[in-house]
C-alpha cells in the first residue's frame, strides 16, 4: 500500500515538473527559484516549512566555497529563513579545508555549526560527533526515492549519519562531435586499423587520446589535447587513479576486499591490477594538456569544460559545465560509464583472467550531517530535508554552478534535461543511463574507502602515485611505497580497528549490505 | 656647598671604568677633567649626573646622597660632545623644556629663555627647527638649555670636539666669556677635554683622567709645569710630549751620540739613565742642531708638525709656520736644554724646568 | 613588468567568464573576449545570490588588523625600548636572548598552534569573536614590533633621553616626550609591517572563526572552490590589496621626506 | 643606564606574550607525547614513540626538511639580492621615484593564499599568458608539472611575494646612512662599485643580517605557495617541512604526531637560525 502512494506521488510530482504548462503557486511566486515546478508536495516542502515556527533560533551551517554547493545552501538557507522564521547563518569553506574546519571543533568538543559540510569519506571520522538521521526522515518518502547506492554512501552500517542532497560518481565524459564524427572515425580507421568509439577500455581510452592529443581538432586555431584528469598531488588525485584501477583490480569472482584483503588485511595496492592501472596512467600524462601533470578538479572542469579535451573522466562538474548554455561545446559532449579492461586480476589466484571486465566507482561525493551536540538538531534536519525536498532540488539540478547532482531514482529521467536545461536528447539519455547502470544496476560496484585514518591512506596513495607520474619511481616501486606505507598506518591505527570499518563498506561491495 | 665623591668605581663587566676616583669639587669653580678618548671622562660626568650608578663609593651635594636621588630631581645639566637637542622641537622649546619639565611659570620661562639665547648669540632663532641649524649653532643650543636651566652641577663633555677648528676656536673664547665672566657664582662648572690647550685657556682645577684612574689634580699651570709622571706628561701636552730615553753623565745629557750641555737646575741630578721629557714646541729647526730623519710632515693650520727619528728615538717638533719637508730629508734641530724634564725609572717626575717635585 | 604582471592578469581576468578563461589564453577586453562585471559584481552579493558579499568581512579585517597591531606596537614598542636601553640578566638570559624569544615566536609552523589556540581561545570564550582573533594576532605582530623598534631604537642616541632625564623627566616622560616623538618612523614601519602581517593572514583567520566573524581572506579564499569563478577571485585579490596601496603611499612619504631612521644626528 | 623602570617597559609586552602562548606551547609539547589522531583525539600518553618513529622511520620529514632548508635559502638571497638592487635603484634620484618605490612595495600587501591562485592561472602551461607569449619563441616550460621548474617556480613566486620586504628594509636603511663616508669616498673618486663594496655595503651589513633572518624565519614557513600551486607535487618535488606538518596535522589529523614534528622543527630552527645569525655577522662585519 505504502509502496503504491509513494509511486503515485512521485509519478504525480513527475509530471507536474514536466508539465509544458508552467506551475504557478503562492510558493513559486514567492520563491522564484521554483517557478519551473513550484512546491511540490511533501513531508519538507515549501507548504509543510511554512507551517513551522523556528523563530528566535539560529542555525549554523558551514558548507562549501560559492557557488558548488556553497551557493545553494545559502539560497535555500535564505528560503529557510523565510518560512520558519529562524536565523540562518551560513559560513563558506574551500573543499580542502572542510574537513579541518569541522573537525578541529568537534575534536575539542565543541559543535559551534548545528550543520556541516563534508565528503562522503569523512563518515567514519565524523560519524561519532554527528546525530544519526531520525526514522522521521529515514523512512519518509522522500528518502525512499534516494538510490541504494546513496542511502549506502550516506550510511554506516545500516545507520543514516548523512542526509542525503546530492549524488556523486565517476563516469567518462567525451566529445561526441568528435567520436561520432564519421570523418575522423574514417581517418582513425585508415590511420590505426582501429574503430573509433566510445571507449570501453583504458587502453582504447589511452590509443584514442592519444591520438586525438597535440591538434586542432575543432577547428578553432588552438590545439587540443587527449584527456584532462585530476593528476595534482592533493586530496583528490587519488579518486581518479581509483578509477582506473577498478577495471583491473575489481573482480567479481573475489569478494571479500578492493583496497585490503578483509581476512588478513593485506593491503592489495602492489598487486599486478593496480600497477597496470599506474602504467596506464603514467602513460597518461604524454596526452594530457600542457600542465596536465598538475590539474587539479577545478582545472580538469575548466579544461574539458572549456574544450580542450576529449575526454575526461571524474565528476559530473566537467559535463555539467560544457553543457551550460553559453558554452561553445553545449551538446557536443556525452557521457558514458568508465572504461573497462580486458583482463582483471585474480588476487586469488594470482593471476590475470582474459576477461572484460567494468566496475563502476562510486566515489565519494558531497555529504552533510547534524552536529550531536547541536541544539537546533530537528531544525537543522528540517533544513536538510527541505534542502532535498523535490522542488528545490530538481531546481537546483537545472543550475549548473550548483553542483547538485542527480541521487534520487526520479533523477535519471532524461527529460529533465531535455526540458529544463535545453540537452540534446541523446546526450541526456546516455547521462541518465549511464548514472543509472552505475547506482542501480551494477552488481560490482566499488565504494569508497571509509575506515579510521581514511586519510592517511589516502594521502600515501597520493604521495605514491604522485612520483610514479613525476617519473620519481616506477609504478611497481611507488605501489609497493604506498603498501609498506598502508602497512605502517594499519599497525598504528590497530588492524582490528581498519577491519571493522572496512567490513561495512565490504559487504555494500558484496552486495550483502 | 660641595660635590664631594669618595672612592667611586665604575665597573661594568669587570672591566674598570672608573677605579676610586675621588674629588671634592666647591661652588663657583671650574674643573676641568683632561684625559683621553676612553679614560673615563665621560663615565665620570654620567655618574655625577646620575645617569650611572657606581657599583662602589659615595658621592655627596650638599651632604646629601647623590647616589638615591633619581638623575631628574639632582638639578644637574649636562651639554654632550654630540649635539644633542631634542629634533622634533624648535629651538625655543628646547631650551624651554627643563624649565617646562620644572613647571615654572610661562613668563619667567620666557625671561630664562631669552636671556640664555642672547648669552649664546642665538636670538631670532627661536622658530628654528633643529636640522636647520649647523653643528656649531646646534652647540650653542644645547650650551643655552643648560644654562638657562640654572642647574647648581653644570656638566660639559668635550662639547667642541665634534666642531671644525674654527668653530671651535670661536666657540671656546665664547666659552671663556661666559664661563669666566662671574657667570657661575652657585654653580660648579664640570668640563671635560682631551685638548691641553683648553685646559690652559679654561685654566680651572684640572684632573687628569687616565683608564678610569685619577693621576694627578691641581691648578692648571701645576698641572703643565709639574706633570706627576710621564702619562701626565703625554696627556697634557699636545702634541705629546716628546720622551727619549738617556743618561745624564756629569754635565751632559746623552742619548743617540748627541750631548747636551746640562741645564743649571739638573745639577744635582745623580748620574744614571733618565727619561728625558721635552715639548714638541721646545725642539727647533736650527743649523746649529743635530742630524734627524724627518718620518713624516704634517701642517695643521699655520703649523708644521715634524715627525723625527735618529736611531731608537722618536722625536716631534712644533714648528710655527708651514713648511715643506720631504720624507727622508736629513734636518738640523736643537733641544732647548732648559725645558728638559726628567722621569725616574717608575715614570715620576723627578725634576721640572719649574722645579723640582720633591722640593 | 614582473611586480606588475600579475595584476594586470588579475584585472584582464576579473572582466572574464567562464569560456574566456578556460577555452584559450585571452588578454585584452573587447579584443581578446567580452568583458562581464561578473566577477565584481559577486563581490557585494549575498551568498544565496551566488555572491560572497564581502562588506561585513572587509570591516572586521580591518577592526582586528588595526586593534591587534595597535597593542602589538604599543606593546612592542614598550618591550623594544627596554631591549634597547637598559641591559637585562637573569641567568644566562641577556637582552639579545630576550629579543630573539619576541622573534622566535614567528618560527612556529601555525599549523600546529591552531588546535591549542583553538582550545585555548574556546576556554576563555573568545572562539569566533573579533577579540579572539585580535589576541592571537598580537602574538604574530608584537614580534615584529619588537624587533623592527629595537633595531631602531638602538639607532636612535641613548644622549637623547639621558639628555631628558638630566633635564627633568622621569622615565616615562622622557620616553614620551622625547623618545616617541622621534620614533615616529620607525612607527610608521613597524605599523606597517603589522598591518601588513595581520591583513594577510589567513590561517588564524580560517580555524578560529566559524559563523559570527568572517576575515576577509577567508572569504576570499572561500572562492576557491573546485570550479574556482577566476574573475570574482581576482577581482577580490585586488579589492583586498587596496587599502594595503594607501598604507604603502604614507610610508613612501615618511621615506621620501628621508627621515626614515636618519631623524638624529 | 640602569633603573628599576625598566621593567616596566618590558613586562607588560613580555607577559601579555608569554601569557598567549604558554598555554599552546606547552599543550604542544604535551601533545607531541600523545596519540591524538582522528580516531583517538585524546591526551593519551605514548612516551617517545612519536619522537622514535620521527628518527627512524620518517624520511619524508627530512627530506622536505632539507628542500626547505634549499627553498628558503635559494630566495633569501634572490630576494636580497633584488631587494638590494632595487633599493639602490630608487635610492638615487630618479624619474618616479615615488611611484616605484609604492610599486615596489605592493606584492608584500596581497594575501600570500589568493595571490598564488592567480600566479597559477598565470603559470598554467596552456591556459596562462606565461606560455602563451613564450610559445611564440617555441618554448613552453613546464612551470608547475616538472619537479625541477616546479622548483623554480615556487621561487619565483615567493621571491616575487616577499622581496619587497626585504626592499623597504633595505631602503629605510640605505635613507638612514650617514653621508660623510660617501662625500669622503667621492673625494676619494672612488668608483660606484668600489663605493658599494667598501661603504654601502658594510654600512648595511647590520640591517641586512636582520632582514636576512627575519626573511628566512618566514620564508621557512612558506605553505600557501606550495599548497596553492603544486600541493607539494609533482611527486614530493616541492614539499616543505611546513606543507608536510600541515598534511599530518589538518589533513590526515595526526595531531599528536604532527606536534613531535612541529617541535622538533622548532628547536631545529632556533639552533641552525643562531648558527646562521653568527655566520652572517662574522662573514659581514669584519670590525
Amino acid at each position: 500500500m505504502k509502496i503504491i502512494k509513494t509511486y503515485v506521488t512521485v509519478l504525480i510530482s513527475t509530471l507536474l515538473v514536466f508539465s509544458p504548462v508552467a506551475y504557478a503557486d503562492k510558493w513559486s511566486d514567492q520563491f522564484p527559484h521554483i517557478k519551473a515546478t513550484g512546491d511540490i508536495p511533501g513531508e519538507c516542502s515549501y507548504e509543510s516549512m511554512s507551517k513551522k515556527d523556528y523563530s528566535g533560533k539560529t542555525l549554523k551551517i558551514n558548507t562549501h566555497a560559492v557557488p558548488v554547493m556553497g551557493e545553494p545552501t545559502a539560497l535555500h538557507a535564505e528560503q529557510f529563513a523565510k518560512l520558519t522564521g529562524a536565523k540562518v547563518d551560513v559560513t563558506h569553506t574551500p573543499a580542502g579545508d572542510l574537513y579541518a574546519k569541522a573537525m578541529v571543533p568537534f575534536q575539542a568538543g565543541q559543535a559551534p555549526y548545528d550543520i556541516v559540510f563534508g565528503f562522503s569519506n569523512f563518515i567514519n571520522d565524523w560519524k561519532r560527533y554527528l546525530e544519526p538521521v531520525p526514522k522521521k526522515y529515514t523512512e519518509m518518502r522522500q528518502m525512499k526515492d534516494v538510490t541504494k547506492s546513496h542511502i549506502g554512501v550516506a550510511s554506516w552500517d545500516g545507520v543514516m549519519y548523512q542526509f542525503p542532497v546530492d549524488g556523486d560518481r565517476h563516469y567518462l565524459k567525451y566529445r561526441k562531435d568528435v567520436i561520432d564524427n564519421p570523418k575522423y572515425q574514417k581517418k582513425y580507421k585508415a590511420d590505426t586499423g582501429k574503430e573509433l568509439r566510445v571507449p570501453r577500455t583504458w587502453k582504447e581510452y589511452g590509443e584514442i587520446a592519444s591520438y586525438f592529443n597535440g591538434w586542432d581538432w575543432d577547428g578553432d586555431g588552438e590545439p587540443e589535447y587527449g584527456s584532462a584528469e585530476v593528476m595534482k598531488k592533493d586530496d583528490l588525485m587519488y579518486a581518479a587513479f581509483f578509477s582506473r584501477s577498478v577495471a583491473y583490480s575489481k573482480n567479481p569472482r573475489t569478494p571479500g576486499g578492493f583496497f585490503f584483503d578483509l581476512d588478513t588485511m593485506k593491503p592489495l595496492i602492489n598487486n599486478p591490477g593496480f600497477v597496470e592501472a599506474l602504467t596506464d596512467w603514467v602513460e597518461a600524462t604524454k596526452y594530457v594538456p600542457p600542465g596536465g601533470i598538475n590539474f587539479g578538479l577545478g582545472d580538469e572542469i575548466g579544461s574539458f569544460g572549456g574544450g580542450q579535451t576529449l575526454f575526461s573522466f571524474s565528476w559530473d562538474d566537467a559535463l555539467i559545465a560544457a553543457m551550460q548554455d553559453d558554452s561553445p561545446i553545449k551538446n557536443k559532449v556525452a557521457a558514458a560509464p568508465l572504461p573497462g579492461a580486458d583482463r582483471v586480476w585474480n588476487r586469488m589466484t594470482n593471476r590475470w583472467e582474459n576477461q572484460y571486465n567494468q566496475a563502476p566507482y562510486i566515489v565519494w561525493g558531497w555529504a552533510v550531517g547534524v552536529a550531536k551536540k547541536s541544539k537546533v538538531k530537528e531544525m537543522a534536519f528540517d533544513y536538510l530535508c527541505f534542502f532535498a525536498n523535490d522542488a528545490n532540488h530538481q531546481a537546483d539540478l537545472a543550475i549548473g554552478r550548483f553542483g547538485v547532482n542527480p541521487f534520487k531514482k526520479s533523477d535519471f529521467d532524461p527529460n529533465i534535461y531535455i526540458d529544463t536545461m535545453g540537452w540534446d536528447p541523446e546526450i541526456a539519455k546516455s547521462y541518465t543511463d549511464t548514472l543509472l547502470e552505475m547506482e542501480e544496476k551494477s552488481k560490482n560496484r566499488v565504494f569508497p574507502l571509509r575506515v579510521p585514518g581514511v586519510f592517511e591512506f589516502t594521502s600515501a596513495v597520493a604521495t605514491g602515485t604522485s612520483k610514479a607520474l613525476a617519473g620519481q619511481l616506477s609504478p611497481q616501486e611507488a605501489l609497493d611505497e604506498v603498501a609498506k606505507e598502508w602497512e605502517a598506518i594499519l599497525n598504528r591505527v590497530g588492524k582490528d580497528n581498519v577491519k571493522a570499518a572496512y567490513a561495512v563498506g565490504v559487504a555494500m561491495e558484496d552486495n550483502k549490505l | 656647598m660641595n660635590l664631594v665623591a669618595k672612592s667611586l668605581t665604575y665597573k661594568p663587566d669587570n672591566e674598570f671604568h672608573l677605579k676610586d676616583v675621588s674629588f671634592n669639587f666647591k661652588k663657583g669653580n671650574l674643573y676641568t677633567i683632561l684625559g683621553r678618548t676612553l679614560s673615563g671622562k665621560t663615565t665620570l660626568l654620567k655618574t655625577i649626573a646620575g645617569l650611572l650608578n657606581p657599583d662602589s663609593g659615595e658621592i655627596k651635594f650638599e651632604d646629601k646622597e647623590f647616589n638615591k636621588i633619581p638623575v631628574w630631581e639632582r638639578n644637574v645639566a649636562m651639554v654632550y660632545q654630540q649635539f644633542i637637542n631634542y629634533p622634533h622641537l624648535t629651538v625655543y622649546e628646547n631650551i624651554s623644556f627643563p624649565l617646562k619639565q620644572r613647571k615654572l611659570d610661562k613668563q619667567k620661562i620666557k625671561i630664562d629663555v631669552e636671556e640664555a639665547l642672547k648669552t649664546v648669540g642665538l636670538m631670532g632663532f627661536e622658530k628654528r627647527k633643529i636640522q636647520e641649524l649647523s653643528g656649531g649653532q646646534q652647540q650653542r643650543v644645547a650650551l643655552a638649555r643648560s644654562l638657562a636651566k640654572k642647574a647648581k652641577i653644570l656638566l660639559l663633555d668635550e662639547p667642541l670636539v665634534n666642531l671644525d677648528y674654527k668653530l671651535r676656536e670661536q666657540l671656546r673664547e665664547e666659552f671663556k666669556r661666559i664661563f669666566l665672566g662671574g657667570f657661575a657664582e652657585d654653580t660648579i662648572l664640570i668640563y671635560s677635554t682631551t685638548d691641553p690647550q683648553e685646559v690652559m685657556e679654561l685654566n680651572g682645577e684640572v684632573i687628569v683622567l687616565n683608564e678610569g684612574k685619577v693621576l694627578q689634580t691641581g691648578p692648571a699651570k701645576e698641572i703643565f709645569e709639574k706633570p706627576k709622571n710621564l702619562k701626565v706628561a703625554e696627556i697634557s701636552n699636545d702634541p705629546p710630549m716628546n720622551i727619549i730615553n738617556g743618561s745624564k753623565t756629569n754635565d751632559k745629557v746623552n742619548f743617540e751620540s748627541i750631548n747636551i750641555d746640562l741645564p743649571n737646575y739638573l745639577s744635582k741630578l745623580k748620574n744614571d739613565n733618565y727619561s728625558f721629557g721635552i715639548r714638541a714646541s721646545e725642539v727647533k729647526l736650527s743649523e746649529r742642531g743635530e742630524e734627524f730623519e724627518v718620518e713624516l710632515a704634517e701642517i695643521s693650520g699655520s703649523e708644521t708638525l715634524l715627525h723625527l727619528k735618529r736611531g731608537n728615538t722618536k722625536i716631534i717638533s712644533l714648528i710655527e709656520e708651514v713648511m715643506n719637508f720631504k720624507i727622508h730629508e736629513k734636518v738640523k734641530i736643537e733641544f732647548n736644554s732648559n725645558k728638559f724634564y726628567v722621569f725616574g725609572d717608575n715614570g715620576n717626575l723627578i725634576s721640572s724646568p719649574y722645579g723640582s717635585n720633591n722640593g | 613588468m614582473f611586480v606588475v604582471a600579475p595584476f594586470l592578469w588579475a584585472l584582464s581576468t576579473s572582466f572574464k567568464d567562464f569560456q574566456s578563461v578556460n577555452s584559450k589564453v585571452t588578454y585584452i577586453p573587447w579584443v581578446d573576449y567580452e568583458p562581464s562585471l561578473e566577477g565584481w559584481k559577486v563581490l557585494i552579493k549575498s551568498p544565496a545570490k551566488g555572491g560572497v558579499d564581502i562588506v561585513e568581512p572587509y570591516f572586521n579585517s580591518i577592526f582586528v588588523t588595526c586593534t591587534a597591531s595597535v597593542i602589538s606596537i604599543v606593546l612592542g614598542t614598550l618591550a623594544a625600548y627596554a631591549l634597547s636601553r637598559f641591559t637585562f640578566k637573569a641567568g644566562f638570559v641577556r637582552n639579545n636572548d630576550i629579543t630573539f624569544f619576541f622573534i622566535s615566536q614567528r618560527i612556529m609552523p601555525p599549523i600546529v598552534l591552531s588546535i591549542p589556540f583553538f582550545i585555548f581561545l574556546s576556554t576563555i570564550g573568545l572562539l569566533d569573536s573579533l577579540i579572539g582573533l585580535v589576541v592571537v594576532y598580537i602574538v604574530l605582530l608584537m614580534p615584529i614590533a619588537v624587533w623592527i623598534m629595537v633595531d631602531f631604537f638602538n639607532r636612535v642616541p641613548k644622549e637623547l633621553d639621558e639628555t631628558a632625564l638630566i633635564d627633568g623627566c622621569n622615565p616615562y616622560q622622557a620616553f614620551y616626550k622625547v623618545v616617541l616623538p622621534n620614533s615616529i618612523p620607525g612607527l610608521i614601519v613597524a605599523g606597517m609591517f603589522c598591518i601588513i602581517f595581520g591583513w594577510i593572514d589567513f590561517f588564524f583567520a580560517f580555524i578560529l572563526t566559524f559563523t559570527e566573524v568572517q576575515l576577509l581572506p577567508v572569504k576570499v579564499v572561500a572562492l576557491n572552490s573546485s570550479v574556482t569563478p577566476w574573475w570574482s577571485l581576482s577581482a577580490s585579490a585586488l579589492v583586498s590589496v587596496a587599502p594595503l596601496i594607501i598604507v604603502a603611499f604614507i610610508v613612501e612619504r615618511y621615506l621620501s621626506k628621508g627621515n626614515l631612521s636618519g631623524a638624529l644626528k | 643606564m640602569n633603573f628599576k623602570h625598566k621593567f616596566v617597559f618590558l613586562f607588560p609586552g613580555l607577559f601579555v606574550l608569554i601569557g598567549i602562548l604558554i598555554f599552546p606551547i606547552i599543550f604542544t609539547i604535551r601533545l607531541s607525547f600523545s596519540g591524538w589522531n582522528s580516531y583517538t583525539p585524546e591526551m593519551n600518553f605514548i612516551g617517545i614513540t612519536n619522537y622514535i618513529r620521527l628518527f627512524t622511520d620518517d624520511p619524508r620529514f627530512w627530506e622536505s626538511f632539507f628542500r626547505l632548508s634549499f627553498l628558503s635559502v635559494t630566495t633569501v638571497i634572490l630576494q636580497y639580492i633584488i631587494g638590494f638592487s632595487l633599493a639602490l635603484m630608487v635610492w638615487r634620484d630618479i624619474k618616479f621615484k615615488r611611484f616605484f618605490r609604492v610599486m615596489f612595495l605592493i606584492p608584500m600587501m596581497t594575501t600570500p593564499v589568493i595571490m598564488t591562485v592567480i600566479w597559477r592561472t598565470f603559470f598554467h602551461e596552456s591556459l596562462g599568458p606565461v606560455n602563451d607569449l613564450l610559445g611564440t619563441f617555441g618554448i613552453g616550460p613546464k612551470w608547475l608539472s616538472d619537479p625541477a621548474t616546479a622548483k623554480i617556480t615556487v621561487i619565483i613566486v615567493e621571491v616575487w611575494q616577499w622581496t619587497p620586504f626585504m626592499f623597504l628594509l633595505l631602503l629605510a636603511g640605505l635613507l638612514s646612512l650617514p653621508k660623510e663616508p660617501f662625500l669622503a669616498a667621492a673625494i676619494d673618486g672612488a668608483s660606484a662599485f668600489r663605493k658599494f663594496v667598501f661603504v654601502t655595503f658594510p654600512l648595511m651589513a647590520p640591517i641586512s643580517i636582520g632582514a636576512i633572518i627575519i626573511r628566512l624565519i618566514e620564508a621557512s614557513k612558506i605553505m600557501d605557495t606550495v599548497f596553492v600551486l603544486t600541493s607539494g607535487g609533482p611527486g614530493t618535488a616541492t614539499e616543505t617541512s611546513s606543507f608536510y606538518i600541515y598534511i599530518k596535522g589538518l589533513r590526515e589529523f595526526q595531531m599528536g604526531y604532527a606536534a613531535t614534528l612541529s617541535f622538533t622543527y622548532l628547536v631545529i630552527m632556533i639552533i641552525s637560525l643562531t648558527i646562521i645569525a653568527k655566520v652572517l655577522t662574522k662573514l659581514m662585519i669584519k670590525e
